[in-house]
This record gives structure tokens, C-alpha cells and sequence, in this order.
């Protein structure tokens, strides 16, 4: 299910930049271009229409009239290949793990994953339970953790604010060269070796 | 040496249009997630440029630098041929609109013919594209698209064939001209005017004859394996034809350009966004139709009375009664049109009373 | 409205434990009350044709199986049905035992639809197999899940596990010299937030936009 | 003359799968298709069991709310009622008129909520998003009173053995006084957008009907059974709390298909705001605790016995059966959840009917993974 070949690499500066970096000159300087570019990916963040549970309730109100995430330009989209950000609301239960990670695999990159309600940090009120993940962090590689149970909506708009800030933040990064933030390390555990 | 020149004016005007169109499309998809919003008492995009004006934009360059995945199991080169089939002749129609009387890239004898032809090529795209995408929704997705569209393509045309019987030409400015002697042909033809809102917006995949598409039942249909800016071909297909059907509704009953006060093109942009208003208000308000249901309606409903449009504009030139009786009969034809549909609606059972 | 008046047939707990009595006799049932309820407890084997003879006879009509559940008491295994009758609005709990080594009881498939499931979930949660279930295979359970999870000798993960798991308990342990890890040591979920916020990113040390 | 050739097709397994837009949460359906009509369709579940039943056999009984409120996520105040009628029950606990006058307002002020979202996503599935809109504009207003009373939207951990855990502020009153006119006006704008809309009619007039003798055979309760015609109404059927001494009516189906069941829902919002009226007009003072119990039940301790306590959630019957032997922790305890015996029903209710319509059926039947998979 999750091949344990190579770890998970964030978004090295020649993924997110394949076009630009593999052939530029090293003389030629390239400044305001990816900044445009991370603007316009942090401003048009299209999440998977996908609620587990109690926290998908309160993302669906996120999206609705008092809050409107359509204003920060995120809309939901039903399939994976159009959507950039996998917004993971709800308990992750041991025989859910193969298809989260699967659609994961099945976005085109760049991709991000908010991990939203404490049930994916580390398992929440369900954390003594035996089918239970504890921590979305086992299955896929997380960039926002937004705790609370279920959190409010505003905090659901925080963490999208925080992921805008990261989008930025990992281009000015890959500009100067420096890796994407550490290693993550590839998920050893395998939910259905259980 | 005449060749080159008539190329060379041609090429710039094919580039002017093409980015008259892309600007068409950013402002229509603007415009419909905004027009979304004021209906859902919300505001729609704002973080991006004044009122999210620039959110299109962000949209699109962001499409661009997506990864552009295919399924190993596709068909490579029918996976990839596709987004073109479906975008090309949503871009080509615009050749022969003319949005003024002296705008337009080339105006046809046949401009008519030549809309009609050029827009059913689409299906042939969204066809190839659900089946090479080898995905069960996609699949789904794409029979439904073939079966809509042709069952829809022919209401279309003949109401439009009605159309050039009122004007006497196939030309599109020369129809207009017409319009402007006799008054805008809505007047004479409502039963027209009216089909052809209603199959012009099967014909585009919006709700609420979105089936082949639908978001909560095939997952997008045949776009549902397409990632990026293929998936963005698309998505600006489907703007791009709403916005031509709009400008042939207005060239053929709204009499296109005329207008007492305003120069023409604002005229022709102000009646072209009118029926867009109307075609994303239908999307805020209407759920959608059952496949079977939808064909029923088209095949059993639209057909005949297209016919019998077409019969009363023969009626009328052949005995050459005056225009206004026209308009009597549509109107009429319309009316019996409203009292087939109540008859023809599933049995309506007065909803249960309040059996306490 | 008030409450509905009860229905002609409605049978108070008293008559109905006697009118139950003389018809399940030939299946020696035992009685105990419940708090509210009449409760009617009968050897595994005999419970379809109790179950038959309950849902059938016209003055009890139980035709709706409210729920069945699994219960587990170390010594034996019962399968508890709670049963209603929407003709006479009288409710009844019948309880089937059987010994913990032969975990059968018949299934009530047959006689009321809705049992499908829940008969499919008490199997898969207490070990039980009900003969003549239609589909008797894993509800709510994946491959790699424990047997039987909901058995009183299945225990649920202590605290202390729980910590372990989740890498925080060797916090309160002086932290040990960083002996030279051969092998690279999976990154605990506090270290890797830990190296985050160090690197500068995370949530809250980013600049936050000014709206 | 047509030559009737008889089309021989080859059926096509899909899997309807736990990412959905329309499967309510992580339900995954392998239908098998011909064409788009249904031949066969076998749901999966357990995408989102979190063993609440074998953890709560481990929780001391103040905990176990909490995990009762992520059952049914969208209706907390209804879940946590029949545990506390089933501790009441057990220690035989009398609960104080204004406590009980003010579980019947939170509780049914909670179901109007809960049938409000069911609206959004049964106008989703049909295909128009506006329904999201007017469904949840009038549920964040009753979420706001919510917060108001228990400090939390969605999970309040509010009705405890006894009574409720605390009284309300003094604005609650006058803040729901002035809500309901508003509540009225919401319920009129959304029957204005769908009920009498002619495409939702013929979507789904006698499309996955059922009987009555069928329901009651399949277990089904709440709308879903009442749809079909059957007279169940645990409110009064059963009559518990203060519910007998306030006017409503049951409100009953004719042809038990998709749409008696979207307008049953609809029907019972309206009664829904009759009691909270009534009740708000009968609220009386004094405690709203049994004043026996500490208000934070630290060390509750039930005596030996068992029950099966059961109220009218908005999905149907929520019915617990409480196993105690004595100590601070139930020795079993079962939950009837209402959505796992209404989804029961839907191969039968699917068979035979096109994909589209299935997406309709499971919609009308408004199930909350959450209680499924428990």
C-alpha cells in the first residue's frame, strides 16, 4: 500500500518549480516570478469535498453563508485530480487509513493536508480505541494541524490563512536553495499490518 | 502578395479574439461565483484583487503550474486529445459571431450553419474523454453526455431553421438587420425564443440539464480524471460555449446590436450579459432532471413543438399574414406547450395532508 | 394531543408475564423484571421457534425487533432482543443463552428483516455464529482487526500504552544521552512539531497577514 | 417492423466509495449496474467505527457523554438524553419540571436543526447548492443560541442524570423568543425552494417506496417509518418527560417514497416549533437538577439492574440498554442507533431504481455515519 521505497520528499524546489529550475542558467536570478506563482496558489486553495464526521459538519458551516470560505478563493471540487489541498475533517479509523492515503497518492502535486480536529493529532476522545489512527501524521505527510473538537470555524479559517503563509513561506524557501522543512519520514506504519 | 496580407490580418485578428474570449471567460467565471454568492447571501471571492476581480486569474495560473497527471490505464493519446476537442470549437464558434456590425473576424454567408455544426463537434470530446479516461464515472458520465446532447441538437437547430425562415438569410448580420425593420423576433416567436433557452443550456451543461457532469452523482463525468490545465480546457469550454449560445440568442431574438441610445457593442455586451444572468440564476435555483426524464422532455416535449414553430412561421410567409398574428399563434403554442408539461409531470398527488 | 389511548389489545406487564406463561410454557422460559419491561430468558436452541410463536400469536404480535445486542458474561453468551409490538404497543425483552464454548444461536432473519445487521455486528463483536443468517460475514471490522474485540478479555489500550504509542512518556524520564541511533529512530509526532517550529514554520511563529 | 433484438449487457460493479460527495459521510456502496439501473447494491460500513460501546464499558459514567455527543453528531442534545433516562431509570431519580421543560426546548430545537441540515443536503443531491445555504443559515442561528447555553456549537455534554447540568442565562429566553418568528420565516423560504419545486417532485415521487408492514419488518423508525404511514411516535406512543402535556401532531406519509420522507422532515419542523413554543410559554422556575445528586456527578454509582431507555431522535428511535452491576461503570452498553436500522432498508429500497435515484433514496433516508458505525 504505501511503497516503502523512497521517503516522502516535501516540495523539493524543482517540484514545485520543474520548468523554471531545471534549466535556468546558474547566473539567471528569478525574483518576483515565484512569488506571483505562490500568491496564486495560496489564493485559489481547492480542497476535496471530504468529511469523515463531526468536524466535516463544522467545515460544511466554514463554507456557508456566516463564514464563506469562497472569499479566500477556496472552493471544494468532488474529485481528487482537480483538488490541491486533501482537508481531512473528522476521525481517521484504521479501515479509512488505505483510502486516505490513497487519495493522497491520487492528487497532482503541489498538494498539502490540513489535518483538522484533535482526532488527527492523536486520536482525540477515540485515542484509547482500537481502531482508531492516532494521528493523521501515520498515514500521509501533514502541513497544517488544527486542533479542537470539533474546532470552530474560524479556526478552520486560520489554518487555511496559516497553509497561505506556508505556501509562501516554501517558496521563499525553495528561491534560496534550502530544502523544504525537515525530512519527513515516510509513514512506516502500515494501517493493514494493523 | 494579397494572400499574405489577408493572412496576416487574419492571424491578428484570430489572436485578438482569442484573447477577447479568455477575457470573457476569467469575467464570466468571476462573475458566476460572485452572482453564486449574492444568491446564497454570501460574497463570493474577495481576497484577490478589489472584489476578487483578479480571482479568475489566480485560478488559472495556478491550473497552469499543476502537475498533469493520466491514469496508466487511459488511452494516452485519446486521454490527451480530448480537453482540445472540447475547447477547440467552443473557441471557433466566436469566428462567426459578429458582436457588432463591423466586430466580428468573418462574417459567413452561412454563419448559421456554421454555429450549429461547429458547436455539436463538442460532444465528440466529451465522449473520447470519458471513455479514454478508463474510469466507471467517467463512463457513465460520457454515455449521458452523448445521449443529451443529441437529444437536444435538434430542437436547437430547428428552431433556429424557423428563425432564418422569419429573416429570409443564414447570415447573422444580415438577420440582425432584419430584427432592426421588423422589431426583435422574441416578439413574433416566444414559443421559439423559448426552446432555444432551454436546449442551448442542455447543450452547455448547465443546470439544470448538468446530468453528464453532475457533482453529487458522477463526480464531473468525463472530467473527472483530468488534472490542471487539462481539466482547465475544460472548464473554459463550458464558459466559453454558454457565453456563444448568450450571443446567438441575442443576435437571433433580441435583435443583437440595435438600441436606441447606447453605441451598439455595449448593447450587444448588455443583452449578452442579461441572458448569462439568467442562465447562472437557473443554476442557484434549480436542482437537476433524471437522465430519462430529461430525454423524455426533449424528444417527447421540445420536438414537436419546435415543429409546430416551424409550421406557424410557414403558415404565416405563405399567406403572408402580418407579423402580429405570429406572434398570436406562438403564443398560443406556447400556452398549450405550459399545459403539456402540467399534464405530462409525474402524477402530481396534492402532497399528504396533515393527517394528525 | 395527549398521549394516545392505549389500543384494545395493550396487555400491562402482569398479564402479560401470565398470558406468557401458559403459552411459552413447553419451552420452560424463566421471568425477571427489568426495570419496566418483562423480561423472558430461554436456552439458545429454542429461541427461533420462540421468536416465531411471539411474532405470530395474534393477542402478541411482537412484529418489530427494536435491537438486538451481545452481551458477554464471562461464564455464558447472551443475545438479548427487544421486542415491540406496534398492533398492541406492548414491549417484552427476550433473552437467549448459551455457554461460552458453543457460542450458536439460530438466526431470526427469517422472521423479522431487520435483524440482518445487528445479528452480523453481535457475531463479529462477541465471536457468536447464528445458523441460517443469510450473510453472516465482517460489518464493521477490517482484516487486520482483533477477534471477537468487544469480549470482556479483550482489553482496551491502558494509558500508559497510549503514551507509549504516542512517544510522549519518555518525557518525564531524564532525557537519555542521544546515543548514537544506528538505525534512524521514527520521528515522534512532538519532535517533528518540535523541529518545525525551530525551522520557523508552523503555525504560530509564521507572520501572520495583515487583513 | 422493428426487429426486437434483445441487448444483451454486461453488469458493471461500482463502487460507490467512502469519498462521495453524496454518501453522507464515509458510507461505501458496491452496487453492480446495468447500464445505469441498479441490479445489486451492498453496503459497506465501518469506515468510522470508533468502538464507542467498548469504550464507554471502561469510562466512568460523567465521561461517557462525551463520546454519546460524536454519535449522532448532529443532533448531541438528543443522544444524551436516553443515558440520562437510562441512570434515572436504574437510581429512580425524579427529574425537577423545569429541568425536564427545558431538555424538551434544547432537544427540540436540536431536531429543527438537524432536519434543517438534512434540507442542505437533500437539495445538494438533487443538484442545487442554494439549499446548503437556507438549511444551515437558520442552523448557525439556533448553534448560536447553543453556544449560549452550553458553550459549544455542535457537542454540549448538557443533559445529565437528574435533570440538565446547569440553568440557562436569563437572555436565553427572551433571545429564543424573538428566534422563532424568525425560525417560521426560514422554514417558509425553504419549503418555498424545494417543496413545491416540479423537478424535486419528479425526482423523487415513488421512487424507493416502502410499506408500512415492510418498514416495520426492516426496523425502520423516526420520519422514515412514519413516511410509510405506520403511526410510531416515541413522543407518543411511548409518552415520556413532559411531552404529554403538549399539543402536536404526527405527522404521516401516504406513499412511504423519497419525497414523504423529505416532506415528513419538513412537516416536523414545523411541529417541532409548536412545542418549543408551547414549552417556552410553560417554562416554570425553580431547580433544574434532582438536588440528591452533586451537579457534576463525580462518582455516580448505578445499583445492579439493567434497562433499555429509548427517545424520538430526529433519525427515529435512539434506544440504550444499560447493563450495571453496581459499579462507577456500565458492565454493557448497547446503543439502538436509528440510522444503522434505517440503512438496513436500502438494498431493498434501491433495487431495480436508476444511479441517480439511488443517490436520492440514500439522501431521504438521512443517515449520520457516525451512529452507523458507532
Amino acid at each position: 500500500m504505501t511503497k516503502d521505497s523512497q521517503p516522502i520528499k516535501p516540495h523539493q524546489p524543482e517540484e514545485l518549480f520543474s520548468s523554471l529550475y531545471g534549466k535556468l542558467p546558474p547566473n539567471v536570478f528569478v525574483a518576483k516570478a515565484d512569488e506571483l506563482f505562490a500568491q496564486a496558489r495560496a489564493s485559489s486553495l481547492w480542497p476535496l469535498t471530504f468529511g469523515i464526521s463531526c468536524c466535516g459538519i463544522e467545515m460544511i458551516s466554514a463554507y456557508m453563508a456566516d463564514y464563506d470560505f469562497d472569499r479566500f478563493g477556496v472552493v471544494t471540487w468532488p474529485s481528487p485530480r482537480q483538488a490541491d489541498v486533501l482537508l481531512v475533517a473528522g476521525t481517521l479509523v484504521k479501515k479509512m487509513a488505505p483510502v486516505v492515503r490513497m487519495l493522497y497518492e491520487q492528487m497532482p502535486s503541489p498538494k498539502w493536508v490540513i489535518a483538522m480536529g484533535s482526532c488527527l493529532i492523536t486520536g482525540g476522545p477515540f485515542s484509547l480505541s482500537y481502531s482508531v489512527v492516532r494521528g493523521l501524521d501515520e498515514v500521509v505527510p501533514v502541513d497544517v494541524y488544527i486542533p479542537g473538537c470539533p474546532p470552530r470555524p474560524e479556526a478552520l479559517m486560520e489554518g487555511i490563512l496559516a497553509l497561505q503563509e506556508k505556501i509562501k513561506e516554501d517558496t521563499r524557501r525553495a528561491r534560496r536553495g534550502q530544502a523544504g522543512p525537515a525530512l519527513l519520514p515516510n509513514p512506516t506504519y502500515s494501517p493493514l499490518k494493523g | 502578395m494579397d494572400l499574405l496580407v489577408t493572412l496576416a490580418v487574419l492571424t491578428l485578428q484570430i489572436v485578438l479574439l482569442f484573447n477577447v474570449v479568455m477575457f470573457i471567460v476569467l469575467a464570466l467565471v468571476w462573475l458566476e461565483r460572485k452572482v453564486l454568492g449574492r444568491v446564497h447571501q454570501r460574497m463570493g471571492p474577495m481576497r484577490v484583487g478589489p472584489h476578487g476581480t483578479l480571482q479568475s486569474l489566480a485560478d488559472g495560473i495556478k491550473l497552469l503550474l499543476k502537475e498533469d497527471l493520466a491514469p496508466s490505464s487511459a488511452e494516452r493519446f485519446a486521454f490527451l486529445l480530448a480537453p482540445l476537442l472540447v475547447f477547440a470549437p467552443s473557441f471557433l464558434v466566436f469566428v462567426a459571431i459578429p458582436f457588432t456590425r463591423d466586430i466580428v473576424v468573418r462574417n459567413l454567408a452561412l454563419g448559421l450553419v456554421y454555429f450549429v455544426a461547429v458547436s455539436s463537434l463538442s460532444t465528440v470530446g466529451m465522449v473520447l474523454a470519458g471513455w479514454s479516461s478508463s474510469n466507471k464515472y467517467a463512463l457513465i458520465g460520457a454515455a449521458r453526455t452523448a445521449a443529451q446532447l443529441i437529444s437536444y441538437e435538434i430542437p436547437l437547430v430547428l428552431v433556429v431553421l424557423s428563425v432564418a425562415m422569419l429573416g429570409g438569410t443564414l447570415d447573422l448580420r444580415g438577420l440582425v438587420e432584419s430584427q432592426g425593420q421588423a422589431g426583435p423576433y422574441v416578439l413574433w416567436q416566444p414559443l421559439g425564443a423559448l426552446i432555444f433557452i432551454m436546449a442551448a443550456l442542455a447543450e452547455v451543461f448547465r443546470p439544470p440539464f448538468d446530468i453528464p457532469v453532475a457533482e453529487s452523482e458522477v463526480l464531473g463525468g468525463p472530467m473527472i480524471e483530468y488534472s490542471g490545465m487539462r481539466w482547465g480546457l475544460f472548464f473554459m469550454a463550458e464558459y466559453g460555449n454558454a457565453f456563444a449560445f448568450s450571443a446567438l440568442f441575442v443576435l437571433l431574438f433580441l435583435g443583437g446590436w440595435q438600441g436606441p441610445l447606447l453605441p451598439p457593442i455595449l448593447w450587444f455586451l448588455l443583452k449578452t450579459s442579461a441572458v448569462i444572468l439568467v442562465f447562472f440564476w437557473m443554476r442557484a435555483a434549480m436542482p437537476r432532471l433524471r437522465i430519462d426524464q430529461l430525454m423524455g422532455f426533449a424528444w417527447e416535449v421540445l420536438l414537436p413543438f419546435a415543429f409546430l414553430n416551424l409550421f406557424l412561421t410557414g403558415v404565416v410567409q405563405l399567406y403572408r399574414w402580418p407579423l402580429w398574428s405570429l406572434s398570436l399563434l406562438s403564443l398560443t403554442g406556447l400556452l398549450a406547450l405550459g399545459y403539456v408539461v402540467e399534464r405530462g409531470r409525474v402524477t402530481w398527488r396534492r402532497s399528504p395532508s396533515l393527517a394528525s | 394531543m395527549p398521549a394516545l389511548s392505549p389500543p384494545p389489545g395493550h396487555l400491562t406487564a402482569e398479564a402479560l408475564q401470565a398470558l406468557l406463561g401458559e403459552v411459552l410454557a413447553v419451552y420452560d422460559p424463566e421471568f425477571s423484571a427489568s426495570v419496566d419491561e418483562v423480561v423472558v430468558t430461554v436456552e439458545a436452541p429454542r429461541v427461533l421457534e420462540t421468536a416465531r410463536l411471539l411474532h405470530d400469536e395474534p393477542r402478541l404480535s411482537f412484529d418489530y425487533l427494536r435491537s438486538l445486542s451481545g452481551v458477554d458474561w464471562t461464564d455464558r453468551l447472551e443475545v438479548v432482543y427487544h421486542l415491540y409490538s406496534t398492533a398492541h404497543r406492548h414491549r417484552l425483552t427476550l433473552k437467549a443463552r448459551t455457554p461460552v464454548d458453543r457460542p450458536q444461536v439460530p438466526s431470526v432473519v427469517s422472521i423479522w428483516r431487520g435483524a440482518d445487521w445487528h445479528e452480523r455486528e453481535a457475531a463479529e463483536m462477541y465471536g457468536l455464529t447464528f445458523e441460517g443468517h443469510p450473510n453472516l460475514v465482517e460489518l464493521l471490522l477490517w482484516e487486520g482487526a482483533p477477534v471477537a474485540p468487544q469480549r470482556k478479555d479483550v482489553p482496551v489500550l491502558s494509558l500508559e500504552e497510549f503514551w507509549k504509542d504516542m512517544g510522549l512518556e519518555e518525557e518525564e524520564e531524564a532525557p537519555a544521552p542521544e546515543a548514537p541511533a544506528a538505525a534512524p529512530r521514527r520521528l515522534t509526532a512532538r519532535e517533528q512539531k518540535q523541529r518545525l517550529l525551530a525551522e520557523g514554520g508552523g503555525l504560530t511563529s509564521g507572520p501572520v497577514p495583515s487583513e | 417492423m422493428l426487429i426486437k433484438r434483445e441487448f444483451e449487457t454486461v453488469e458493471m460493479p461500482i463502487n460507490v466509495g467512502p469519498q462521495h460527495p453524496s454518501t453522507h459521510g464515509v458510507l461505501r456502496l458496491v452496487m453492480t449496474l446495468d447500464g445505469e439501473q441498479i441490479v445489486k447494491v451492498d453496503p459497506v460500513i465501518g469506515y468510522l467505527h470508533r468502538a464507542v460501546e467498548k469504550l464507554s464499558e471502561n469510562l466512568r459514567y460523567q465521561n461517557i457523554p462525551h463520546l454519546f455527543d460524536r454519535l449522532d453528531y448532529v443532533s448531541a442534545f438528543n443522544n444524551e438524553w436516553p443515558l440520562a433516562m437510562a441512570q434515572e431509570r436504574l437510581l429512580g431519580l425524579e427529574v425537577p419540571p423545569r429541568g425536564e421543560y427545558l431538555r424538551v426546548i434544547l432537544c427540540e430545537l436540536n431536531r429543527i436543526a438537524s432536519h434543517f441540515l438534512f434540507f442542505g443536503a437533500f437539495g445538494h443531491d438533487a443538484g442545487t447548492a442554494t439549499s446548503w445555504m437556507y438549511g444551515f443559515r437558520e442552523r448557525e442561528r439556533i448553534q448560536r443560541l447553543f453556544e449560549m447555553v452550553s458553550g459549544y456549537r455542535m457537542m454540549h455534554d448538557f443533559v445529565v442524570p437528574g435533570g440538565v447540568r446547569e440553568d440557562v442565562p436569563e437572555e436565553f429566553v427572551p433571545a429564543l423568543r424573538a428566534l422563532l418568528p424568525v425560525l417560521w420565516q426560514g422554514l417558509g423560504d425553504c419549503n418555498n425552494l424545494l417543496t413545491e419545486n416540479e423537478v424535486l417532485v419528479t425526482r423523487t415521487r415513488d421512487i424507493g417506496v416502502i410499506t408500512g408492514e415492510e418498514a416495520i419488518s426492516y426496523g425502520l423508525s423516526g420520519p422514515s417509518l412514519r413516511a410509510s404511514g405506520v403511526r410510531e411516535d416515541l413522543r407518543l406512543t411511548e409518552p415520556y418527560s413532559v411531552y404529554p402535556d403538549l399539543d402536536f401532531d404526527v405527522v404521516l406519509g401516504q406513499h412511504g417514497d423519497s419525497y414523504d420522507r423529505y416532506w415528513v422532515r419538513m412537516q416536523e419542523v414545523a411541529q417541532s416549533l409548536r412545542i418549543v413554543e408551547q414549552a417556552l410559554d410553560r417554562l416554570p422556575g425553580g431547580l433544574v437538577c434532582t438536588p440528591g445528586l452533586p451537579k457534576y456527578p463525580k462518582l455516580l454509582k448505578l445499583p445492579v439492574g439493567e434497562t433499555y431507555a429509548r427517545a424520538e431522535n430526529p433519525r427515529g428511535e435512539f434506544g440504550v440498554y444499560l447493563i450495571s452491576t453496581g459499579g462507577d461503570r456500565p458492565y454493557r452498553l448497547k446503543i439502538r442507533a436509528p440510522s444503522f436500522c434505517n440503512l438496513m432498508a436500502l438494498p431493498r429500497l434501491m433495487e431495480g431504481h436508476y444511479l441517480a435515484d439511488a443517490i436520492m433514496i440514500l439522501g431521504s433516508l438521512d443517515v449520520v455515519m457516525g451512529e452507523v458505525d458507532r
